[in-house]
C-alpha cells in the first residue's frame, strides 16, 4: 500500500515542480535572456562576484538605456531588451551543472555569462556544446578549457592564468632583479598549484641558476599563515610569489607585513589588485601587485575607461575591480557579436551559431583595452597584462615603475600547451 | 549415577578496584538442576551471572561448559554455545513491540542457522525448529502468557510483563542453561507467585538447566533444588534448600536481612 | 636549533587558536549532547560584531588599548544574545529527537545565520588589523612575531583554566557535571537543567564568538568565514574525546604542532594535517583522547 | 514472498515515471537523474540510520565511485556505462570493506565522524593529484549502452533510464533486506546492542555488512552522477556533500526504501527553486526548509503517506 502512495507523493511533488517552473518559464522572450553566474555566496563572493555581478548589472543598465558610448551606445543587444537571470556559481560541481542546464532549458536564456572556478568552467564547458548556447568563461584562468579539443560555443574574453605567471616572472626580469633564489605561498588547489607551476617554469626560464627556497601550499580558506609566515622569513627568499585571492590574500597581508616580510623579499601578488585599494596602508611601498590583466589601475588610458570608471564609482561608490572589467569585457564582446550577426542576418534575431560566428576572432576594445579572440580558432582572448609596484602616495595607493607585456609575450601561440611552452622557454 | 556436569566454575575471582566482588567461586553445575542464587545486594550473585555469560572476564580462575573453556570468549559466543541469560533490569528494544521483540530474537537465531545468508527470509522456516520466526514468537508470547501485549510498544508495558517478555526472549536461543537475574524484583508481591510459577513452567518443560537470582526465600525455597549463598563475593552455603536456608552463616548474613528482598535498585558492583 | 624553537612557537599560537575555536563546541556537546553545526556561524558572528564595535572604537577614537576589551564584551554580548534564544525556542523542543535530527537543525541554522549575516553586513569584507599591530612585534629564535600572537595563547590559557574552575570549584559547575553525567536523575535532584541548558549553550556560542573576535584583527572578516572552522573544530573536539575540555587542549596542542612540523619540513602534507591525526587517534583510541566515562549498562 | 510483491509495486511505480520520461523537459530529466544518483547514496544512509548510525563521510564511495567510472573511462578510453557501474560499485564496494573493519567498532557520533575524516583525507589525496586535475576534476566522455551511443537528443532519458533500472535493482535487494529478520537486527542494533549481542547476534558483523552495501550503494550513486554530470572533481568528496547526502536520508524519512529518492527529487526542486528566485538568499531558505521538515514532519515526508492513509 505504502508504495502506491509514495507513487502518488512523488508523482504529485514532481507535478508541483513542473508547474511551479512553467510559471517562470516565459515564451519565445521577445528580449535577449542573458545568464549571469558568478559566488554571490562564500569567501569568493566579496572579491570577485559580487563586483563582477554589479558589473554585469551596470552596464546592462546602461545598455538597455543606450548611455553607454560608441562603439556600445546602440540600446540594448541590437536593439532588444537585455534581461539578465543571475544564478549563485556556489555549490558542488553537480549543482553548478544542474543550474546551468536549468538556466538553459527553463529559463530559456540565449547566452551565459560567468563562472569564476576553473574547476566549474571544465565541467559546464561541454554541456555549453551540448546544449548549443553561447557560453563566455570571464573570469576563470585554468588553460585547459580549451586544449581540451575545439569548442563551437564556448569563449573566453580574457587571458588565462599562464599570462599572470609568465608576466609576474618577466616583470621581474624587467625591474632587472638579480634574483638568486625564490619562494611560494598558494593555495592547496588547482588554481595555487598552476600559479605556482607556471611561475617557477618562467622563472627558471628568465633566471637560469635561480633556485626554489620553499613552497608553502596552505589550504584553500584557511585564514592562518603565523606558520607559513614563518618558514617564509627563514626561507630568506629574495622574490615570494603568492596567487592568493580574496580573504586570504587580505589576511596573509595583514599577517605578513608587521613581521617585516616585505622588507627582506620582493613579494608578487598576482591578485593583488582586489585588495590594494581596501589595505592601501598595510601594503608596504614597493610590493610587485597585477591584475590579471590590463585592468582597474592597470586599465590603459582611454575615454571609455574614464567613462567606466566614473559610472560604475558613481554607482557603487566603489571602484571597479578586475573581475568588474573581465565581465565588462565579456558583456562588451557578446554585444557586439549579437550586433554584428544580427546585421549580417539582415536585421533578425541571429541564432547561436550566428553570434558565435562572428564572435570568432574578433577584436573587442573594452575598458581593458583591445582584446582579440585570436587563439583556439578564435574562441580564446587575448591581450596585453601588465604590473606594477604599490606606492603609498598621500595616503593614496598608487602603482608605479608599471610595465606592459604584449599578449604574445605573455600567451602561448595557438595550438602549443602552456606548460610546454614555458617548458621550451617560451619559444614561438 | 548423577547427571553429566554442564558447568564448572572453579577458581574465579573479580574485583572492581576495592570491592571483591568474586572470591574464589567454585561451582559445578549439572543437568537439568533448577539452582537459587541468594545474597544481599553486592554479594556477587549478578557478578556470577555476569562472569558465567562472559559480560566480565574474571581476574583468575578458568570458566569450564560441557568441558570447554569459556573463560575468554564473548557473550555472543556463550549464548551461541547454550547458555543464555535475563536481566535484573529488562533489556528490551523499547521502540518495538512485544512480538517484535521476540521475533528479532529468533531472527538472529534464524540467521545463524541460515549462516547468516544474506538473503534469509522473514517466513523461512529455521533448521532444528521446524517453524517460522512468527509462528515461533506467536507461541512463546503464548507460552508466557504475553498475547494480550503482542503489539504494544515494549516501552509502555508494565514491569511484570518486561520480566516476561525478557526471559522469554533468552528462551528463543533453546538454551541448555538459563539465568534469570532476579526474575521477580519490581514485581508486586501478589503478582510475584504467579510469574515464576508461570517462568517455571514455560523453562522448566524441556528440561533447561535454571540458575535463578532471587531475594523471597519462599520463592526459593518452593522453586530451588539446590541454593548458592553469596556473601561479599564468597560462596557460603551450597546446598539443598532445606539444608542451605538454615545454615548458620546464612541465617545471619543473608535470611535474617528483612531489607534484602527490597530495593532492586543499585547493583553497580555487583 | 632556531628552526625547532620557530616551530614550536607556530604550533603554540595555532594551538591556542584551535582550542578558542573548539572548546565552546566540546561544552555544548558535552553538557547538552547536542553537536552543533552552527558553531562556524557564532565565529563568524562575532568576528563581524568585533570588527564593527572596534571600527568604531577606533574612529571614535577611544582608548586603543581598551579595545581589547571591547572585542571581549562585544563577542560575549554577540554570543549570549543570539544564542539563549536559539535553545529556548528552537532546540529545547527537540532534545527527545535523535542526536542526528538535532545536527541538522543546528546545519539549518548555520545555512540561514550565513545568509543573515552577509544581508546585515554585505559581502565587503572588514579590516580591524589596529588591535593585532597595537602590541608590535617580539623578536624570538632569530624571528619577528606580532606580539599579538602571545594574547591569542594567554586567552586560550585564560579560557581554558577558568573554565576548569568553574566545572571543578563552583556549585554551578557541580550542577554541569552531574548534568553531564545524567540528566534525569539530576533534574529528580532538583538541579533545574534547563537553565543549565541555555547558559550552557550561550556560553558555547559566546566562545566561538569570542575566538572568531580576537581572529578577526588578523584577518579580513568575508562571508563563509565559519565553514572552515566547523570541521577544524570538529576535528579537534573529536580527537580530544568529545566533551572533555583536557581533551581539547592536549588534542589542539598535538594538532597546532605536528602542522607547524609539516609547514616548515614538508609543506605539502600541510592539507592532510588534521584529518590523518584526527583518524589515527580515533583508530588507537576509538573515543579521542581523552572519553567520558560510560555509567554501567546492566 | 514479499520481494515479489514490492516488485509488482515498484514496476508499479517505475512504470509512469519510465513512460512519463520522453516527455519530460529536458532539465527535469536531468533533476531526476541527480535525484536518484542522491537517492542512492541516501539508500545506505537509511541503512545506517536504522541501525542508529550516521556516517558524515558517505562521500568517500560518492567519490570513489565517480572517479573508477572517471578514471576508466578517461585514461582506458572504455565507456561502456553497464560496466562501468559494476567496477563503481565493486571499487567502493571492496574499499567499504576494508574500511569496515575499523569503522564497524564505532558507534554513535565517532562513527560519523570517523568517517568524516576518510572523506576528507581522500578530498586531500585528490586535491593533490595534478594529474587528475587536481581539484579543477576532469571531465568524462560520452558513454555507450551496450555499444549503443545514444544521439544527443536521447542522452538524458537514456542516462536516466540506466538509472531507473540500477534504483530498481537496489531498491528490490534493500527492500528485501530490510524486510528479511536482518532489517529487525537493525533496529534492535539501535536500541539495545548489548541485549542483541546477548542473544547471539553479533552488532559489529551486521554494521559491517551495511557499510559495505552503504558503500556500493553510494559507489553506484556516484557512477551515475558523473556519467549524467559528465564531470568529477574532488569536491565530491567533500563533507559538504556528505551534509547534503544526510540532508535529503531524513527530508524524505527512514519509513521505505522509496524515502530517500523522494527527499532527493524533493531537495533538487528546493534547491533550483531557491537558486533562481533567491540567488542571494537561497542558502537561508534551503535551511529554512530544512528546519520546518523537521520540526513538521519528524520522520521525513515519507510519514505523509501514511498521513494519506489516515486520511482514507
Amino acid at each position: 500500500m505504502k508504495f502506491i502512495q509514495g507513487l502518488s507523493v512523488s508523482l504529485i511533488s514532481t507535478f508541483i515542480a513542473s508547474s511551479a517552473f512553467s510559471q517562470t518559464a516565459p515564451v519565445a522572450p521577445p528580449e535577449v535572456r542573458i545568464g549571469v553566474v558568478t559566488f554571490l555566496s562564500g569567501p569568493a563572493a566579496s572579491p570577485f562576484g559580487v563586483p563582477a555581478r554589479n558589473a554585469a548589472e551596470l552596464m546592462i543598465e546602461q545598455f538597455n538605456a543606450g548611455t553607454a558610448p560608441a562603439p556600445y551606445n546602440q540600446k540594448g543587444f541590437g536593439g532588444s531588451n537585455i534581461k539578465m537571470v543571475l544564478i549563485d556559481e556556489n555549490g558542488s560541481s553537480t549543482s553548478v551543472v544542474t543550474e546551468f542546464r536549468n538556466l538553459i532549458q527553463r529559463e530559456k536564456v540565449d547566452m551565459v555569462v560567468g563562472y569564476i572556478s576553473s574547476g566549474n568552467c571544465l565541467a559546464i564547458t561541454p554541456v555549453a556544446e551540448e546544449l548549443k548556447t553561447i557560453t563566455l568563461l570571464f573570469d576563470c584562468g585554468t588553460p585547459r578549457i580549451f586544449e581540451e579539443g575545439k569548442k563551437d560555443y564556448v569563449f573566453r574574453a580574457s587571458n588565462h592564468a599562464t599570462a599572470d605567471s609568465v608576466g609576474a616572472a618577466l616583470y621581474l626580469n624587467s625591474l632587472k632583479i638579480k634574483a638568486k633564489n625564490y619562494g611560494g605561498i598558494n593555495q592547496n588547489y588547482a588554481w595555487g598549484q598552476d600559479s605556482w607551476k607556471d611561475f617557477d617554469g618562467s622563472m627558471k626560464v628568465l633566471f637560469p641558476g635561480s633556485s626554489v627556497t620553499t613552497s608553502q601550499m596552505p589550504k584553500l580558506f584557511a585564514g592562518q599563515y603565523s606558520g607559513e609566515i614563518s618558514a617564509l622569513l627563514s626561507s630568506k627568499s629574495e622574490v615570494i610569489h603568492t596567487s592568493l585571492w580574496g580573504g586570504d590574500l587580505e589576511a596573509f597581508i595583514l599577517q605578513s607585513a608587521p613581521r617585516g616580510l616585505y622588507k627582506s623579499s620582493s613579494v608578487i601578488l598576482t591578485t593583488g589588485e582586489t585588495a590594494m585599494f581596501r589595505l592601501a596602508n598595510k601594503i608596504p611601498d614597493g610590493t610587485i601587485i597585477g591584475a590579471r590583466g590590463p585592468y582597474g589601475v592597470l586599465a590603459p588610458k582611454s575615454p571609455l575607461n574614464d567613462w567606466y570608471r566614473a559610472t560604475f564609482t558613481d554607482r557603487y561608490n566603489t571602484a571597479p575591480n578586475y573581475t568588474s572589467y573581465q565581465m565588462t569585457q565579456s558583456i562588451m564582446s557578446a554585444k557586439l557579436a549579437w550586433e554584428k550577426a544580427q546585421a549580417a542576418n539582415n536585421g533578425a534575431r541571429p541564432t547561436a551559431e550566428q553570434v558565435a560566428a562572428a564572435m570568432r576572432g574578433s577584436t573587442v576594445e573594452g575598458p581593458g583595452g583591445v582584446h582579440k579572440f585570436a587563439l583556439s580558432n578564435g574562441h580564446q582572448a587575448v591581450s596585453e597584462t601588465a604590473y606594477g609596484r604599490s606606492k603609498l602616495v598621500k595616503g593614496a595607493m598608487t602603482l608605479v615603475d608599471v610595465k606592459r607585456f604584449t599578449a604574445d609575450q605573455v600567451m602561448p601561440p595557438d595550438g602549443i600547451k602552456s606548460e610546454d611552452w614555458i617548458a621550451k622557454g617560451f619559444k614561438k | 549415577m548423577s547427571n553429566p556436569t554442564l558447568l564448572k566454575v572453579s577458581g574465579v575471582n573479580k574485583t572492581f578496584g576495592a570491592v571483591t566482588a568474586a572470591s574464589d567461586i567454585n561451582v559445578s553445575v549439572l543437568k537439568g538442576e533448577c539452582i537459587g542464587l541468594i545474597g544481599t545486594n553486592g554479594a556477587g550473585k549478578t557478578t556470577f551471572v555476569n562472569l558465567v555469560t562472559g559480560y566480565l572476564k574474571p581476574d583468575t580462575g578458568v570458566i569450564l561448559y560441557e568441558g570447554n573453556d569459556i573463560t575468554s570468549l564473548p557473550s555472543r559466543e556463550i549464548t551461541r554455545l547454550g547458555i543464555c541469560r535475563s536481566f535484573q533490569i529488562p533489556q528490551l528494544y523499547n521502540t518495538l513491540t512485544a512480538l517484535e521483540n521476540i521475533e528479532v530474537s529468533y531472527g538472529i537465531v534464524s540467521l545463524s542457522a541460515h549462516k547468516e545468508s544474506l538473503f534469509t527470509k522473514t517466513e523461512s522456516m529455521i533448521p532444528g525448529y521446524g517453524k517460522n520466526i512468527r509462528q515461533l514468537a506467536e507461541e512463546s508470547l503464548e507460552r508466557f502468557g504475553l498475547t494480550a501485549y503482542r503489539d504494544k510498544l515494549t516501552r509502555v508495558l508494565p514491569g511484570g510483563v518486561r520480566k516476561l517478555l525478557d526471559i522469554a526472549m533468552a528462551m528463543a536461543v533453546k538454551p541448555k542453561i538459563l539465568m534469570l537475574d532476579e526474575p521477580t524484583s519490581g514485581v508486586s508481591t501478589e503478582e510475584k507467585f504467579d510469574i515464576m510459577q508461570m517462568v517455571m513452567n514455560a523453562i522448566r518443560k524441556d528440561g533447561t538447566t535454571v540458575l535463578f537470582v532471587e531475594h523471597d526465600m519462599e520463592i526459593v525455597s518452593q522453586h530451588a533444588e539446590r541454593v548458592l549463598a553469596f556473601y561479599n563475593g564468597e560462596i557460603i552455603a551450597d546446598d539443598v534448600p532445606e539444608v542451605a536456608l538454615n545454615d548458620a552463616k546464612v541465617l545471619k548474613y543473608i535470611v535474617g536481612d528483612k531489607h534484602s528482598s527490597s530495593v532492586p535498585t543499585g547493583k553497580q558492583h555487583a | 636549533m632556531d628552526q625547532f624553537l620557530v616551530v614550536f612557537v607556530d604550533g603554540i599560537n595555532y594551538a591556542a587558536w584551535l582550542f578558542l575555536s573548539a572548546v565552546g563546541l566540546t561544552l555544548i556537546y558535552g553538557v547538552m549532547k547536542i553537536v552543533n553545526v552552527a558553531h562556524g556561524s557564532f565565529y563568524s558572528l562575532g568576528a563581524y560584531v568585533s570588527a564593527t564595535v572596534v571600527g568604531l572604537w577606533f574612529r571614535y577614537g577611544f582608548d586603543p588599548y581598551l579595545s581589547y576589551l571591547a572585542l571581549f564584551v562585544a563577542a560575549l554580548l554577540a554570543g549570549f544574545v543570539v544564542g539563549p534564544p536559539i535553545e529556548r525556542f528552537l532546540l529545547r523542543y527537540q532534545y527527545d529527537k535523535d542526536e542526528v535530527v538535532i545536527l541538522l537543525i543546528t546545519y539549518g541554522l548555520f545555512l540561514i545565520l550565513e545568509d543573515v549575516i552577509k544581508l546585515i553586513w554585505g559581502v565587503d569584507p572588514y579590516f580591524v588589523s589596529e588591535p593585532y599591530e597595537l602590541l608590535g612585534n617580539f623578536e624570538f629564535a632569530s624571528m619577528t612575531y606580532p606580539s599579538y600572537y602571545i594574547l591569542m595563547v594567554v586567552l586560550a590559557l585564560l579560557v581554558g583554566l577558568t573554565l576548569m574552575f568553574v566545572l571543578k570549584k563552583t556549585q554551578f559547575g557541580r550542577m554541569l557535571i552531574s548534568v553531564i553525567h545524567d540528566r534525569e536523575i539530576s533534574s529528580a535532584m532538583g538541579i533545574n537543567v534547563g537553565k543549565i541548558f541555555i547558559l550552557t549553550f550561550g556560553a558555547g556560542c559566546s566562545l566561538a564568538a569570542l575566538a572568531g573576535a580576537f581572529t578577526a584583527p588578523t584577518i579580513s572578516v568575508t562571508p563563509g568565514l565559519g565553514v572552515e572552522v566547523i570541521v577544524l573544530s570538529f576535528a579537534v573536539v573529536v580527537t580530544g574525546g568529545l566533551g572533555s575540555m583536557a581533551g581539547v587542549a592536549l588534542a589542539s596542542i598535538i594538532m597546532g604542532l605536528v602542522r607547524a612540523f609539516c609547514i616548515h619540513f614538508a609543506p605539502e602534507l600541510e592539507l592532510f594535517v588534521i584529518f590523518s591525526v584526527m583518524a589515527l587517534v580515533l583508530s588507537f583510541r576509538p573515543r579521542g583522547l581523552f572519553s567520558l566515562a560510560e555509567s554501567r549498562k546492566i | 514472498m514479499t520481494q515479489q510483491i514490492s516488485l509488482k509495486k515498484l514496476t508499479l511505480l517505475a512504470l509512469p515515471l519510465l513512460v512519463a520520461s520522453p516527455w519530460m523537459p529536458q532539465w527535469m530529466l536531468f533533476m531526476v537523474t541527480i535525484a536518484m544518483a542522491n537517492g542512492l547514496v541516501g539508500l545506505g544512509l537509511m541503512l545506517f540510520l536504522r541501525a542508529g548510525l550516521v556516517s558524515f563521510g558517505q562521500a568517500l564511495y560518492f567519490c570513489v565511485g565517480a572517479y573508477t567510472t572517471g578514471l576508466i573511462s578517461h585514461f582506458f578510453k572504455f565507456n561502456e556505462v553497464l560496466i562501468l557501474l559494476l567496477l563503481s560499485a565493486l571499487a567502493s564496494g571492496v574499499l567499504a570493506f576494508a574500511l569496515g573493519f575499523l569503522l564497524a567498532k564505532y558507534r554513535a557520533i565517532f562513527f560519523g565522524l570517523l568517517s568524516l575524516a576518510f572523506s576528507m583525507i581522500l578530498y586531500g589525496l585528490l586535491a593533490k593529484s595534478e594529474a587528475l586535475g587536481s581539484t579543477d576534476g576532469f571531465n568524462i566522455p560520452a558513454v555507450t549502452l551496450m555499444g549503443w551511443l545514444p544521439p544527443s537528443d536521447l542522452v538524458r532519458v537514456s542516462i536516466l533510464w540506466v538509472a531507473f533500472i540500477t534504483v530498481g535493482i537496489c531498491l528490490i535487494f534493500i527492500n528485501g533486506l530490510i524486510r528479511s529478520p536482518r532489517g529487525l537486527l537493525l533496529t534492535a542494533i539501535r536500541d539495545n546492542e548489548i541485549r542483541t549481542e546477548y542473544m547471539g547476534g553479533s552488532a559489529r558483523k551486521t554494521i559491517h555488512l551495511i557499510y559495505v552495501i552503504a558503500g556500493v550503494l553510494a559507489g553506484l550513486g556516484g557512477a551515475i552522477a558523473a556519467i549524467a554530470v559528465g564531470h568529477i572533481d574532488p569536491t565530491m568528496a567533500f563533507w559538504t556533500t556528505s551534509g547534503e547526502f544526510i540532508f535529503i536520508t531524513i527530508l524524505g524519512g527512514i519509513g521505505s526504501v522509496l524515502a530517500p529518492f523522494l527527499g532527493a527529487l524533493v531537495f533538487g526542486v528546493i534547491h533550483t527553486l531557491a537558486f533562481s528566485n533567491s540567488p542571494n538568499t537561497w542558502q537561508l531558505l534551503i535551511g529554512s526548509t530544512l528546519i520546518f521538515v523537521i520540526l513538521l514532519l519528524p520522520d521525513g515526508l515519507w510519514s505523509l503517506t501514511s498521513k494519506f492513509k489516515r486520511v482514507k
